[in-house]
């Protein structure tokens, strides 16, 4: 139907999220990460979107139908989907990023984040920047998956400046990851108990709900995956990036390269994770964080400090 | 002749109206509907519908049942839940063979449903808060603790996620190309529920409760009892349903998993669209699976948002509560 | 052709057809100012339609109405009330959560700036009722009220509209004769004043009684009309009815045989202490009518509940020797107790649903209904299609929807239903409130066989005559006491009527 | 655990519940169920920030909030009352209508999906001297006792409620029982909007989708505990605010948010057995 498509020789690439993809910085990447792959290989590129379990199955089996050279997953959420359509169908190659399988499959290549690297980074920058000794964090559900937003937030807090307390909390409720108005209202709470530094795990919209509060209670936050910074200039310190579209890139270039199986997890060293403020365009980031050279100094201490090993995160997840 | 009219009159409408919302966005309402036609009953489709429709008829029944006596079970996700996580706890810890599991399973799924939904009857009989009001209420609390139980003692050790481990093979319903093969028992709980509503005395105490409350009362029915027993019977039916998804493919628990596709709130639509008839609500609840798989692969193949047939869904709802007899609350007397 | 003195109201060719029936078929009636005209008629002659045209809740098809020899056309009954007419509907338009005072402002309230002004509402309204000697505290909660001054309150509501023309549609259906009295007695002031009334009744007495002209109506249409000093009962009916009716039949007394069914000191607790049924013992036998007598509101509802088990209540009865106080409705009733309810549409029936599943109601468990657990289709049709027969019901059939059926129908289905069960014990209650003579006629012999039969009756009536004309022994209920008992050959209408008021404490 | 913040906080949350619950009484009292309280909340988020958006006045965004939500409040008006239809049917079906509308529009006229939001998008502000609250906020606390003052002390309330007990009634005393519910749910959806809007561009400035994640079913119950007298449905909404807010802080203190998540629902449900029980014991049979 579209006539590029019907040109195009290379591959054909598709991609399905968990959710819709809208604001979601995290899908967005991974969007921009397949138009850029498809173009790189001069092949075509289709998105379906999913909104619930059941029609992450049917998108899934339904791009499966399709045959096309890779199946390009995001989210935790598929993990069951594909490791069955993945046996049912050896020949369909998959990338699965930000999870993968219990049980490894040949055909099935994974990229998985270590986020904890970046929150522990963030946390250090938070440590610094806390006049009250006190952090925060509000996570959209209490399960170690998102703990990786708020325990090494907290560990790297406590590294930076000795004594400095986490506070976490997490929205649930009815809807947790589409609930701005509680998000915002957990954040409030913390800033009443004295916290000063909110990580902002809260979901796409939900973090926009922190960064009121934070505008609102005059304390800061920090975002994730993108860079939120633009969003409340004033009010994000920082954000914990994720490079889907990197890892989407090589991931697909591997495996159309004949490299399948794999699982590649990509932390600080990788540059999968890294931090807005320690990224070369930081000084136009509208980060807070670009305006304390001196924090960020002794943050990239830390971030190189992870990358020779000399600290190690532990992963909440892990646990 | 006029029943058909009065179906086809609303269906046409809402056809019209969702193909003048296509032609605002620019889309050929003949292709849209091709496709999400060919997504529901094609041969790709179709596997997808009855998908989707196994967990949709199920809770549609289960609120249906009720509902015949006028009473509204608005709790059905929490019942759903709850049966879904006693099911699967069954399906983990109890000892024994495969089949054996499978059973014990489906009943602790039924029996948790029906036990919590009773527990909203009580709440209306004893302590006089409305049914509605009880159940749905009742609903949060179930889906909590839920979410407590995955997160904690009943935790996939496997993974970071508030879900449950799988379950171990034997203890699994097998699927036949996509659908699992509770349909069968969901297919078989209808067949009873129809043949109860239209042939035995405890069906008929119902429906003269839902025709009229002091009436039923006068004549003998013990109103308490009845909805003790009703909302038992809804939401064991609920918990049933609950038990074959997480027997049924992924074989876990997923925190929210049974709450974010609606199953509850499409089922309530259709057990309400038909009057609670049970032939009628299981029509509507296909026809509800068929209109939302289909969806998903209209957009698929033609880019028009998904959401378009849950507006066409409920637009056709308003205009046959518009048009036609079915929902009139009560038949003017002389 | 016009008269020099026009008639305070003057309808003239009022046709109003509803769907299949034709209420009203060129209607002409004339009343002039200070009189009291009665309408009558049987149960769905048009009474009310035509009424309900005067009063502009419908509109005629056709006709004309005139008031004071002015042309008017009501589209709503607030055009209605702003011209002087006021009606005090079939069985009410009160409600309950609202006091007396608000009931009676309710629509045209006064106001001071913008908002309710209470201070004058109750000012004008305390004033009504003195000057009227109505005896209503205008701070009362409605629902509080018995039905006698529930009825004041209603024409109250027309006083402070200043209503010309006063519609009364059946008021006197609910009251006891001395509450009666005291209304006709408001009535006369009213028309002395020179307002006009239209009162529809179905007693021939009051309407002797109190009445300065007659119309009644037949089908829709006017079959007699007249002076009613130059009309006689037995003319009357026979307008109505088109027939000769027996109207003052007193039945033959019965042969009482054993208890069936004891009542020993039921008493149902009240709001503020005071028992709304209050150590109430009583007996029926077999081959017996028992008539209650008393002014509604004085625990003749408690009664019926305690003894059917809708209400929870203490004391003991006992039903053909076996103790029923504590098992449920349903108990009772497999127990031996049928019931013919006061509230036929709601309570006695299912209006939306057909005729044969109201009638299958209460046999939905037995034999033959049943066999082997499942309802029967053929043994429910027939069962329906007997009762149909052997009482006369009347209507499209046993699929048609039982609120479709005229309300002596719907009596006359329920009565059919609960007679059926040949159960030693039967509770009767208002068995015929609002039915017409004809209807009463036939209502009457059934109960008399029933016991003749050997049935065990309990009729609760606020109907004296009835009372009186069916009762082998009669218990009067005041505040929820039983505080007389007369034998059939004791019990006229003036000692009975008395005990009724609390007279006889 | 109890500071001025939790108050705060209990503020914030409960303000869009409050309005939804009132226009819920008021439905009540003219004897309309109403249950499409929710999608009513969500269409007039959409509204709000919708109209923030393309005028770029919050303002008008209020207006517009509450114009769209009457607007949609019709569908349960002309289904309900001039075609008879059953209230239940026709609020699960625009509950569901709501979700499926505004996630079709955030798409077709943002062209965005899940949530939109920018940060020129013009929010409400604060108002008055508690931090973190807009005047609707405090217009919400004036509604209770203007409702209360029109439901109790003008002929319009007296009315209404005549209309609720005894409709056929009230009509025969010349009042317009169709044009009274109409306006109640007319009035109902208006409340709603100016609810979405507090929650769409008081709370937050933004719209995600369903982000009124269950505030509209809890008015429902608020209305119920309420007694459907403005007052009552006050202290109801209050409750589960303070209940929510209290929530968060057990989250403090370590209770996992599976188990906090509960407690609004939980101290609702026993303040519904408490009240029900004091009026049983008081009021005989
Ligand atoms: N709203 C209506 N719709 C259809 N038919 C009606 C309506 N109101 C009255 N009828 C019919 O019109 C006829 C006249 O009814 P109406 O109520 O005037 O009788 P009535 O003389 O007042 O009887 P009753 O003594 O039972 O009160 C009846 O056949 C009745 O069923
Ligand atoms: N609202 C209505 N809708 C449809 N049909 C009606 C309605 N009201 C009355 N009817 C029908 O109109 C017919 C005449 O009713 P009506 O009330 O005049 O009966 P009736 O002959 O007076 O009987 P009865 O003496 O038992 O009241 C009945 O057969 C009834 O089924
Ligand atoms: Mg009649
Ligand atoms: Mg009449």
């Amino acid at each position: 139907k579209d006539p590029a498509a019907q040109n195009a020789a290379g591959p054909a690439l598709v991609l399905i999220t968990p959710s819709p993809v809208g604001v979601n910085d995290f899908l967005k990447l991974a969007v921009q990460g397949i138009e850029d792959s498809a173009k790189k290989h001069n092949g075509t590129q289709k998105v379906f979107q999913s909104t619930d379990p059941a029609s992450i199955q049917q998108n899934l089996a339904a791009a499966v139908r399709e045959k096309p050279a890779v199946i390009v997953a995001v989210g935790f959420n598929f993990a069951d989907a594909i490791a069955a359509e993945a046996e049912r169908n050896p020949e369909q190659k998959f990338l699965f990023v930000d999870s993968c399988t219990t049980k490894p499959f040949p055909n099935v290549t994974c990229a998985v984040f270590r986020e904890h690297e970046g929150t522990y980074l963030a946390g250090a920058e938070a440590g610094l920047l806390s006049k009250t000794g006190k952090v925060g964090a509000v996570v959209v559900l209490d399960a170690p998956q998102f703990h990786r937003y708020s325990i090494p937030f907290g560990k790297g807090a406590e590294k930076a400046k000795p004594g400095t307390t986490l506070a976490p909390l997490f929205i649930g409720g009815a809807n947790p990851f589409n609930d701005p108005a509680r998000a915002k209202a957990l954040a409030t709470t913390l800033a009443g108990q004295g916290v000063d530094h909110v990580m902002g795990a809260a979901s796409a919209a939900g973090n926009l709900g922190v960064f009121e509060a934070a505008k609102q209670g005059g304390f800061f936050a920090f975002g994730v995956d993108a860079n939120q910074c633009p969003a409340s200039p004033g009010q994000v310190v920082d954000n914990v990036i994720k490079r889907t579209n990197v890892v989407i890139g090589d991931g697909v270039e591997a495996i159309l390269g004949g490299k399948t199986g794999e699982t590649k997890s990509y932390g600080v060293k990788e540059k999968g994770i890294s931090l807005t403020g320690l990224e070369p365009d930081a000084a136009t980031s509208q980060c807070v964080v670009a305006s304390h050279p001196d924090v960020l100094a002794k943050v990239g201490e830390l971030r190189d400090q992870i990358i020779s090993g000399a600290i190690v995160v532990d992963d909440p997840a892990e646990s | 002749m006029t029943r058909v009219r009065l179906i086809a009159v609303p269906v046409v409408a809402a056809l019209v109206l969702g193909a003048i919302l296509l032609l605002a966005t620019g889309t050929d309402p003949l292709a849209a509907y091709g496709a999400i036609l060919s997504g529901a009953f094609g041969p790709d489709g179709i596997g997808d519908t009855l998908a989707y429709a196994v967990p949709v008829a199920g809770m549609a029944t289960a609120l249906a049942i009720p509902l015949r006596a006028g009473m509204v079970n608005l709790g059905g996700e929490g019942q759903l839940v709850l049966g879904a996580i006693s099911a699967l706890a069954v399906g983990l810890y109890v000892p024994g063979p495969g089949l054996v599991k499978v059973v014990l399973a489906l009943l602790a799924g039924t029996l948790a449903g029906a036990a919590y939904a009773a527990l909203a009857a009580v709440c209306e009989n004893r302590l006089g808060v409305p049914l509605l009001i009880s159940t749905l209420l009742l609903s949060y609390p179930a889906m909590s603790l839920a979410g407590y139980l995955v997160r904690f003692p009943v935790k996939d050790a496997g993974s970071s996620l508030p879900q449950s481990p799988q379950l171990p093979e034997g203890a699994r319903l097998p699927e036949l190309d996509g659908v699992t093969t509770g349909i069968f028992l969901v297919v078989a709980v209808i067949a009873v529920y129809a043949v109860i509503d239209a042939r035995t005395p405890a069906g008929f105490e119902t429906k003269v409760t839902g025709w009229a409350p002091r009436f039923a009362i006068y004549a003998g029915i013990d109103r308490p009892k009845l909805t003790v027993r009703l909302l038992a019977v809804s939401g064991g039916t609920a918990g049933l349903v609950g038990a074959i998804a997480v027997l049924g493919f992924p074989y876990r628990f997923i925190d929210g998993a049974l709450i974010t596709p609606q199953y509850t709130w499409i089922g309530l639509l259709a057990a309400l669209l038909a009057g609670a008839s049970p032939l009628g609500t299981l029509l509507a609840a296909v026809f509800f699976a068929a209109l939302t798989s289909g969806g998903f692969a209209m957009e698929r193949a033609t880019q028009v948002p998904r959401e378009l047939t849950a507006v066409l869904q409920a637009v056709l709802i308003i205009f046959l509560a518009a048009t036609s007899g079915v929902f009139k609350r009560k038949a003017r007397r002389a | 052709m016009t008269p020099p003195n026009p008639d305070a109201v003057s309808l003239r060719g009022i046709v109003k057809r509803f769907p299949g029936v034709l209420a009203n078929d060129h209607v002409d009636l004339d009343v002039g100012a200070g009189e009291i005209h009665a309408l009558m008629g049987e149960n769905g002659a048009g009474k009310s339609t035509l009424m309900s045209v005067l009063y502009g809740l419908h509109r005629p098809d056709e006709g004309t109405i005139s008031l004071h020899g002015k042309e008017v056309s009501f589209g709503s009954p607030a055009q209605a009330i702003d011209a002087g007419v006021g009606m005090v509907q079939q069985g009410f338009a009160l409600f309950g959560g609202l006091t007396v005072t608000e009931n009676v402002v309710f629509g045209s309230e006064p106001t001071r700036r913008g908002l309710l002004d209470r201070k004058a509402a109750t000012a004008r309204v305390t004033e009504l009722i003195e000057r009227h000697e109505l005896r209503l505290r205008p701070g009362d909660r409605v629902r509080d009220l018995p039905v006698g001054l529930r009825q004041r309150v209603e024409i109250l509501k027309l006083l402070y509209r200043e209503a010309a023309v006063l519609i009364l549609d059946e008021p006197t259906a609910v009251l006891t004769p001395p509450e009666t009295e005291r209304l006709f007695g408001v009535l006369r002031t009213l028309a002395g004043e020179g307002r006009t009334i239209l009162l529809v009744s179905h007693k021939l007495q009051e309407v002797l009684a109190v009445s300065d002209h007659v119309t009644v109506l037949r089908d829709g249409r006017v079959s007699a009309r007249g002076r009613t000093a130059d009309q006689t009962a037995a003319g009357l009916a026979a307008a109505m009815t088109g027939r000769e009716v027996d109207l003052d039949r007193v039945h033959p007394a019965g042969s009482p045989g054993a208890a069936v069914l004891e009542a020993r000191s039921l008493t149902v607790p009240g709001v503020e202490g005071k028992p709304l049924l209050d150590n109430v013992s009583l007996t029926v036998r077999a081959g017996e009518i028992v008539g209650v007598a008393g002014v509604a509101g004085n625990g003749q509802a408690e009664l019926s509940g305690a003894i059917t088990g809708l209400l929870k209540t203490g004391g003991e009865i006992v039903l053909k020797g076996q103790s029923i106080d504590g098992p449920s409705v349903r108990a009772r009733r497999d127990a031996g107790l049928a019931h013919v309810p006061e509230d036929r549409a709601e309570v006695g029936s299912a209006p939306t649903a057909s005729l044969r599943e109201n009638l299958a109601v209460g046999f939905h468990r037995k034999r033959p209904l049943v066999r082997k657990g499942f309802l029967r289709r053929k043994a429910v049709d027939d069962h329906a299609s007997a009762i149909i027969e052997a009482y006369d019901v009347r209507g499209a059939g046993p699929t048609a929807a039982m609120g479709t059926l005229s309300g002596g129908n719907q009596q006359k289905a329920i009565f059919g239903r609960e007679l059926t069960h040949s159960a030693p014990f039967l509770l009767v209650e208002q068995p015929t409130r609002g039915v017409d003579v004809g209807a009463i006629e036939n209502i009457h012999a059934r109960l008399v066989a029933h016991r003749d039969a050997g049935h065990a009756v309990l009729l609760i009536s606020a109907e004296l005559s009835e009372i009186l004309a069916l009762s082998d022994r009669v218990l009067v209920l005041f505040e929820g006491r039983i505080v007389a008992e007369f034998t059939k050959d004791e019990a006229d209408p003036h000692t009975v009527g008395l005990a009724m008021a609390g007279g006889a404490g | 655990m109890i500071d001025a913040s939790l108050f705060s906080s209990a503020l914030t949350a409960l303000t869009p519940i409050l309005f939804a619950a009132l226009a819920g009484a008021l439905c009540q009292r003219a004897g309309v169920f109403n249950i499409s309280l929710e999608g009513s909340l969500l269409v007039g988020c959409f509204g709000a920030v919708a109209g923030s958006w393309y005028t770029g006045s919050a303002w008008i965004g209020v207006v517009v909030a509450v114009i769209a939500a009457t607007a949609y409040s019709l569908i349960l008006a002309i289904g309900s009352i001039t075609f008879d239809g059953d209230p239940i049917v026709l609020g699960v079906a625009s509950n569901l209508l709501a979700v499926g509308l505004t996630s079709f529009l955030i798409r077709t006229v943002f062209g965005t999906e899940g949530s939109f939001s920018d940060p020129t998008l013009r929010g409400l502000g604060q108002f008055g001297p508690i931090p973190g609250q807009s005047l609707l906020v405090y217009l919400s606390w004036l509604a209770v006792p203007a409702l209360a003052v029109l439901l109790y002390r003008h002929p319009w309330g007296l009315r209404l409620r005549g209309v609720g007990e005894r409709p056929e009634a009230a009509s025969s005393l010349g009042v317009d029982v169709t044009k009274y519910r109409y306006g109640v749910i007319l009035a109902g959806g208006a409340l709603c909007g100016l609810g979405g809007a507090q929650l769409a561009l008081g709370s937050v400035t933004l719209f995600a989708e369903n982000m009124t994640a269950g505030r509209g079913w809890i008015a429902v119950v608020a209305v119920m505990l309420g007694r459907a007298h403005p007052l009552g449905v006050l202290l109801a909404a209050l409750l589960f605010g303070l209940a929510e807010a209290f929530g968060f802080r057990l989250q403090g203190i370590g209770l996992p948010q599976q188990a906090t998540d509960a407690a609004p629902y939980v101290v609702t449900l026993v303040a519904l057995f408490l009240s029900n029980f004091k009026r049983k014991k008081g009021q005989p049979a």
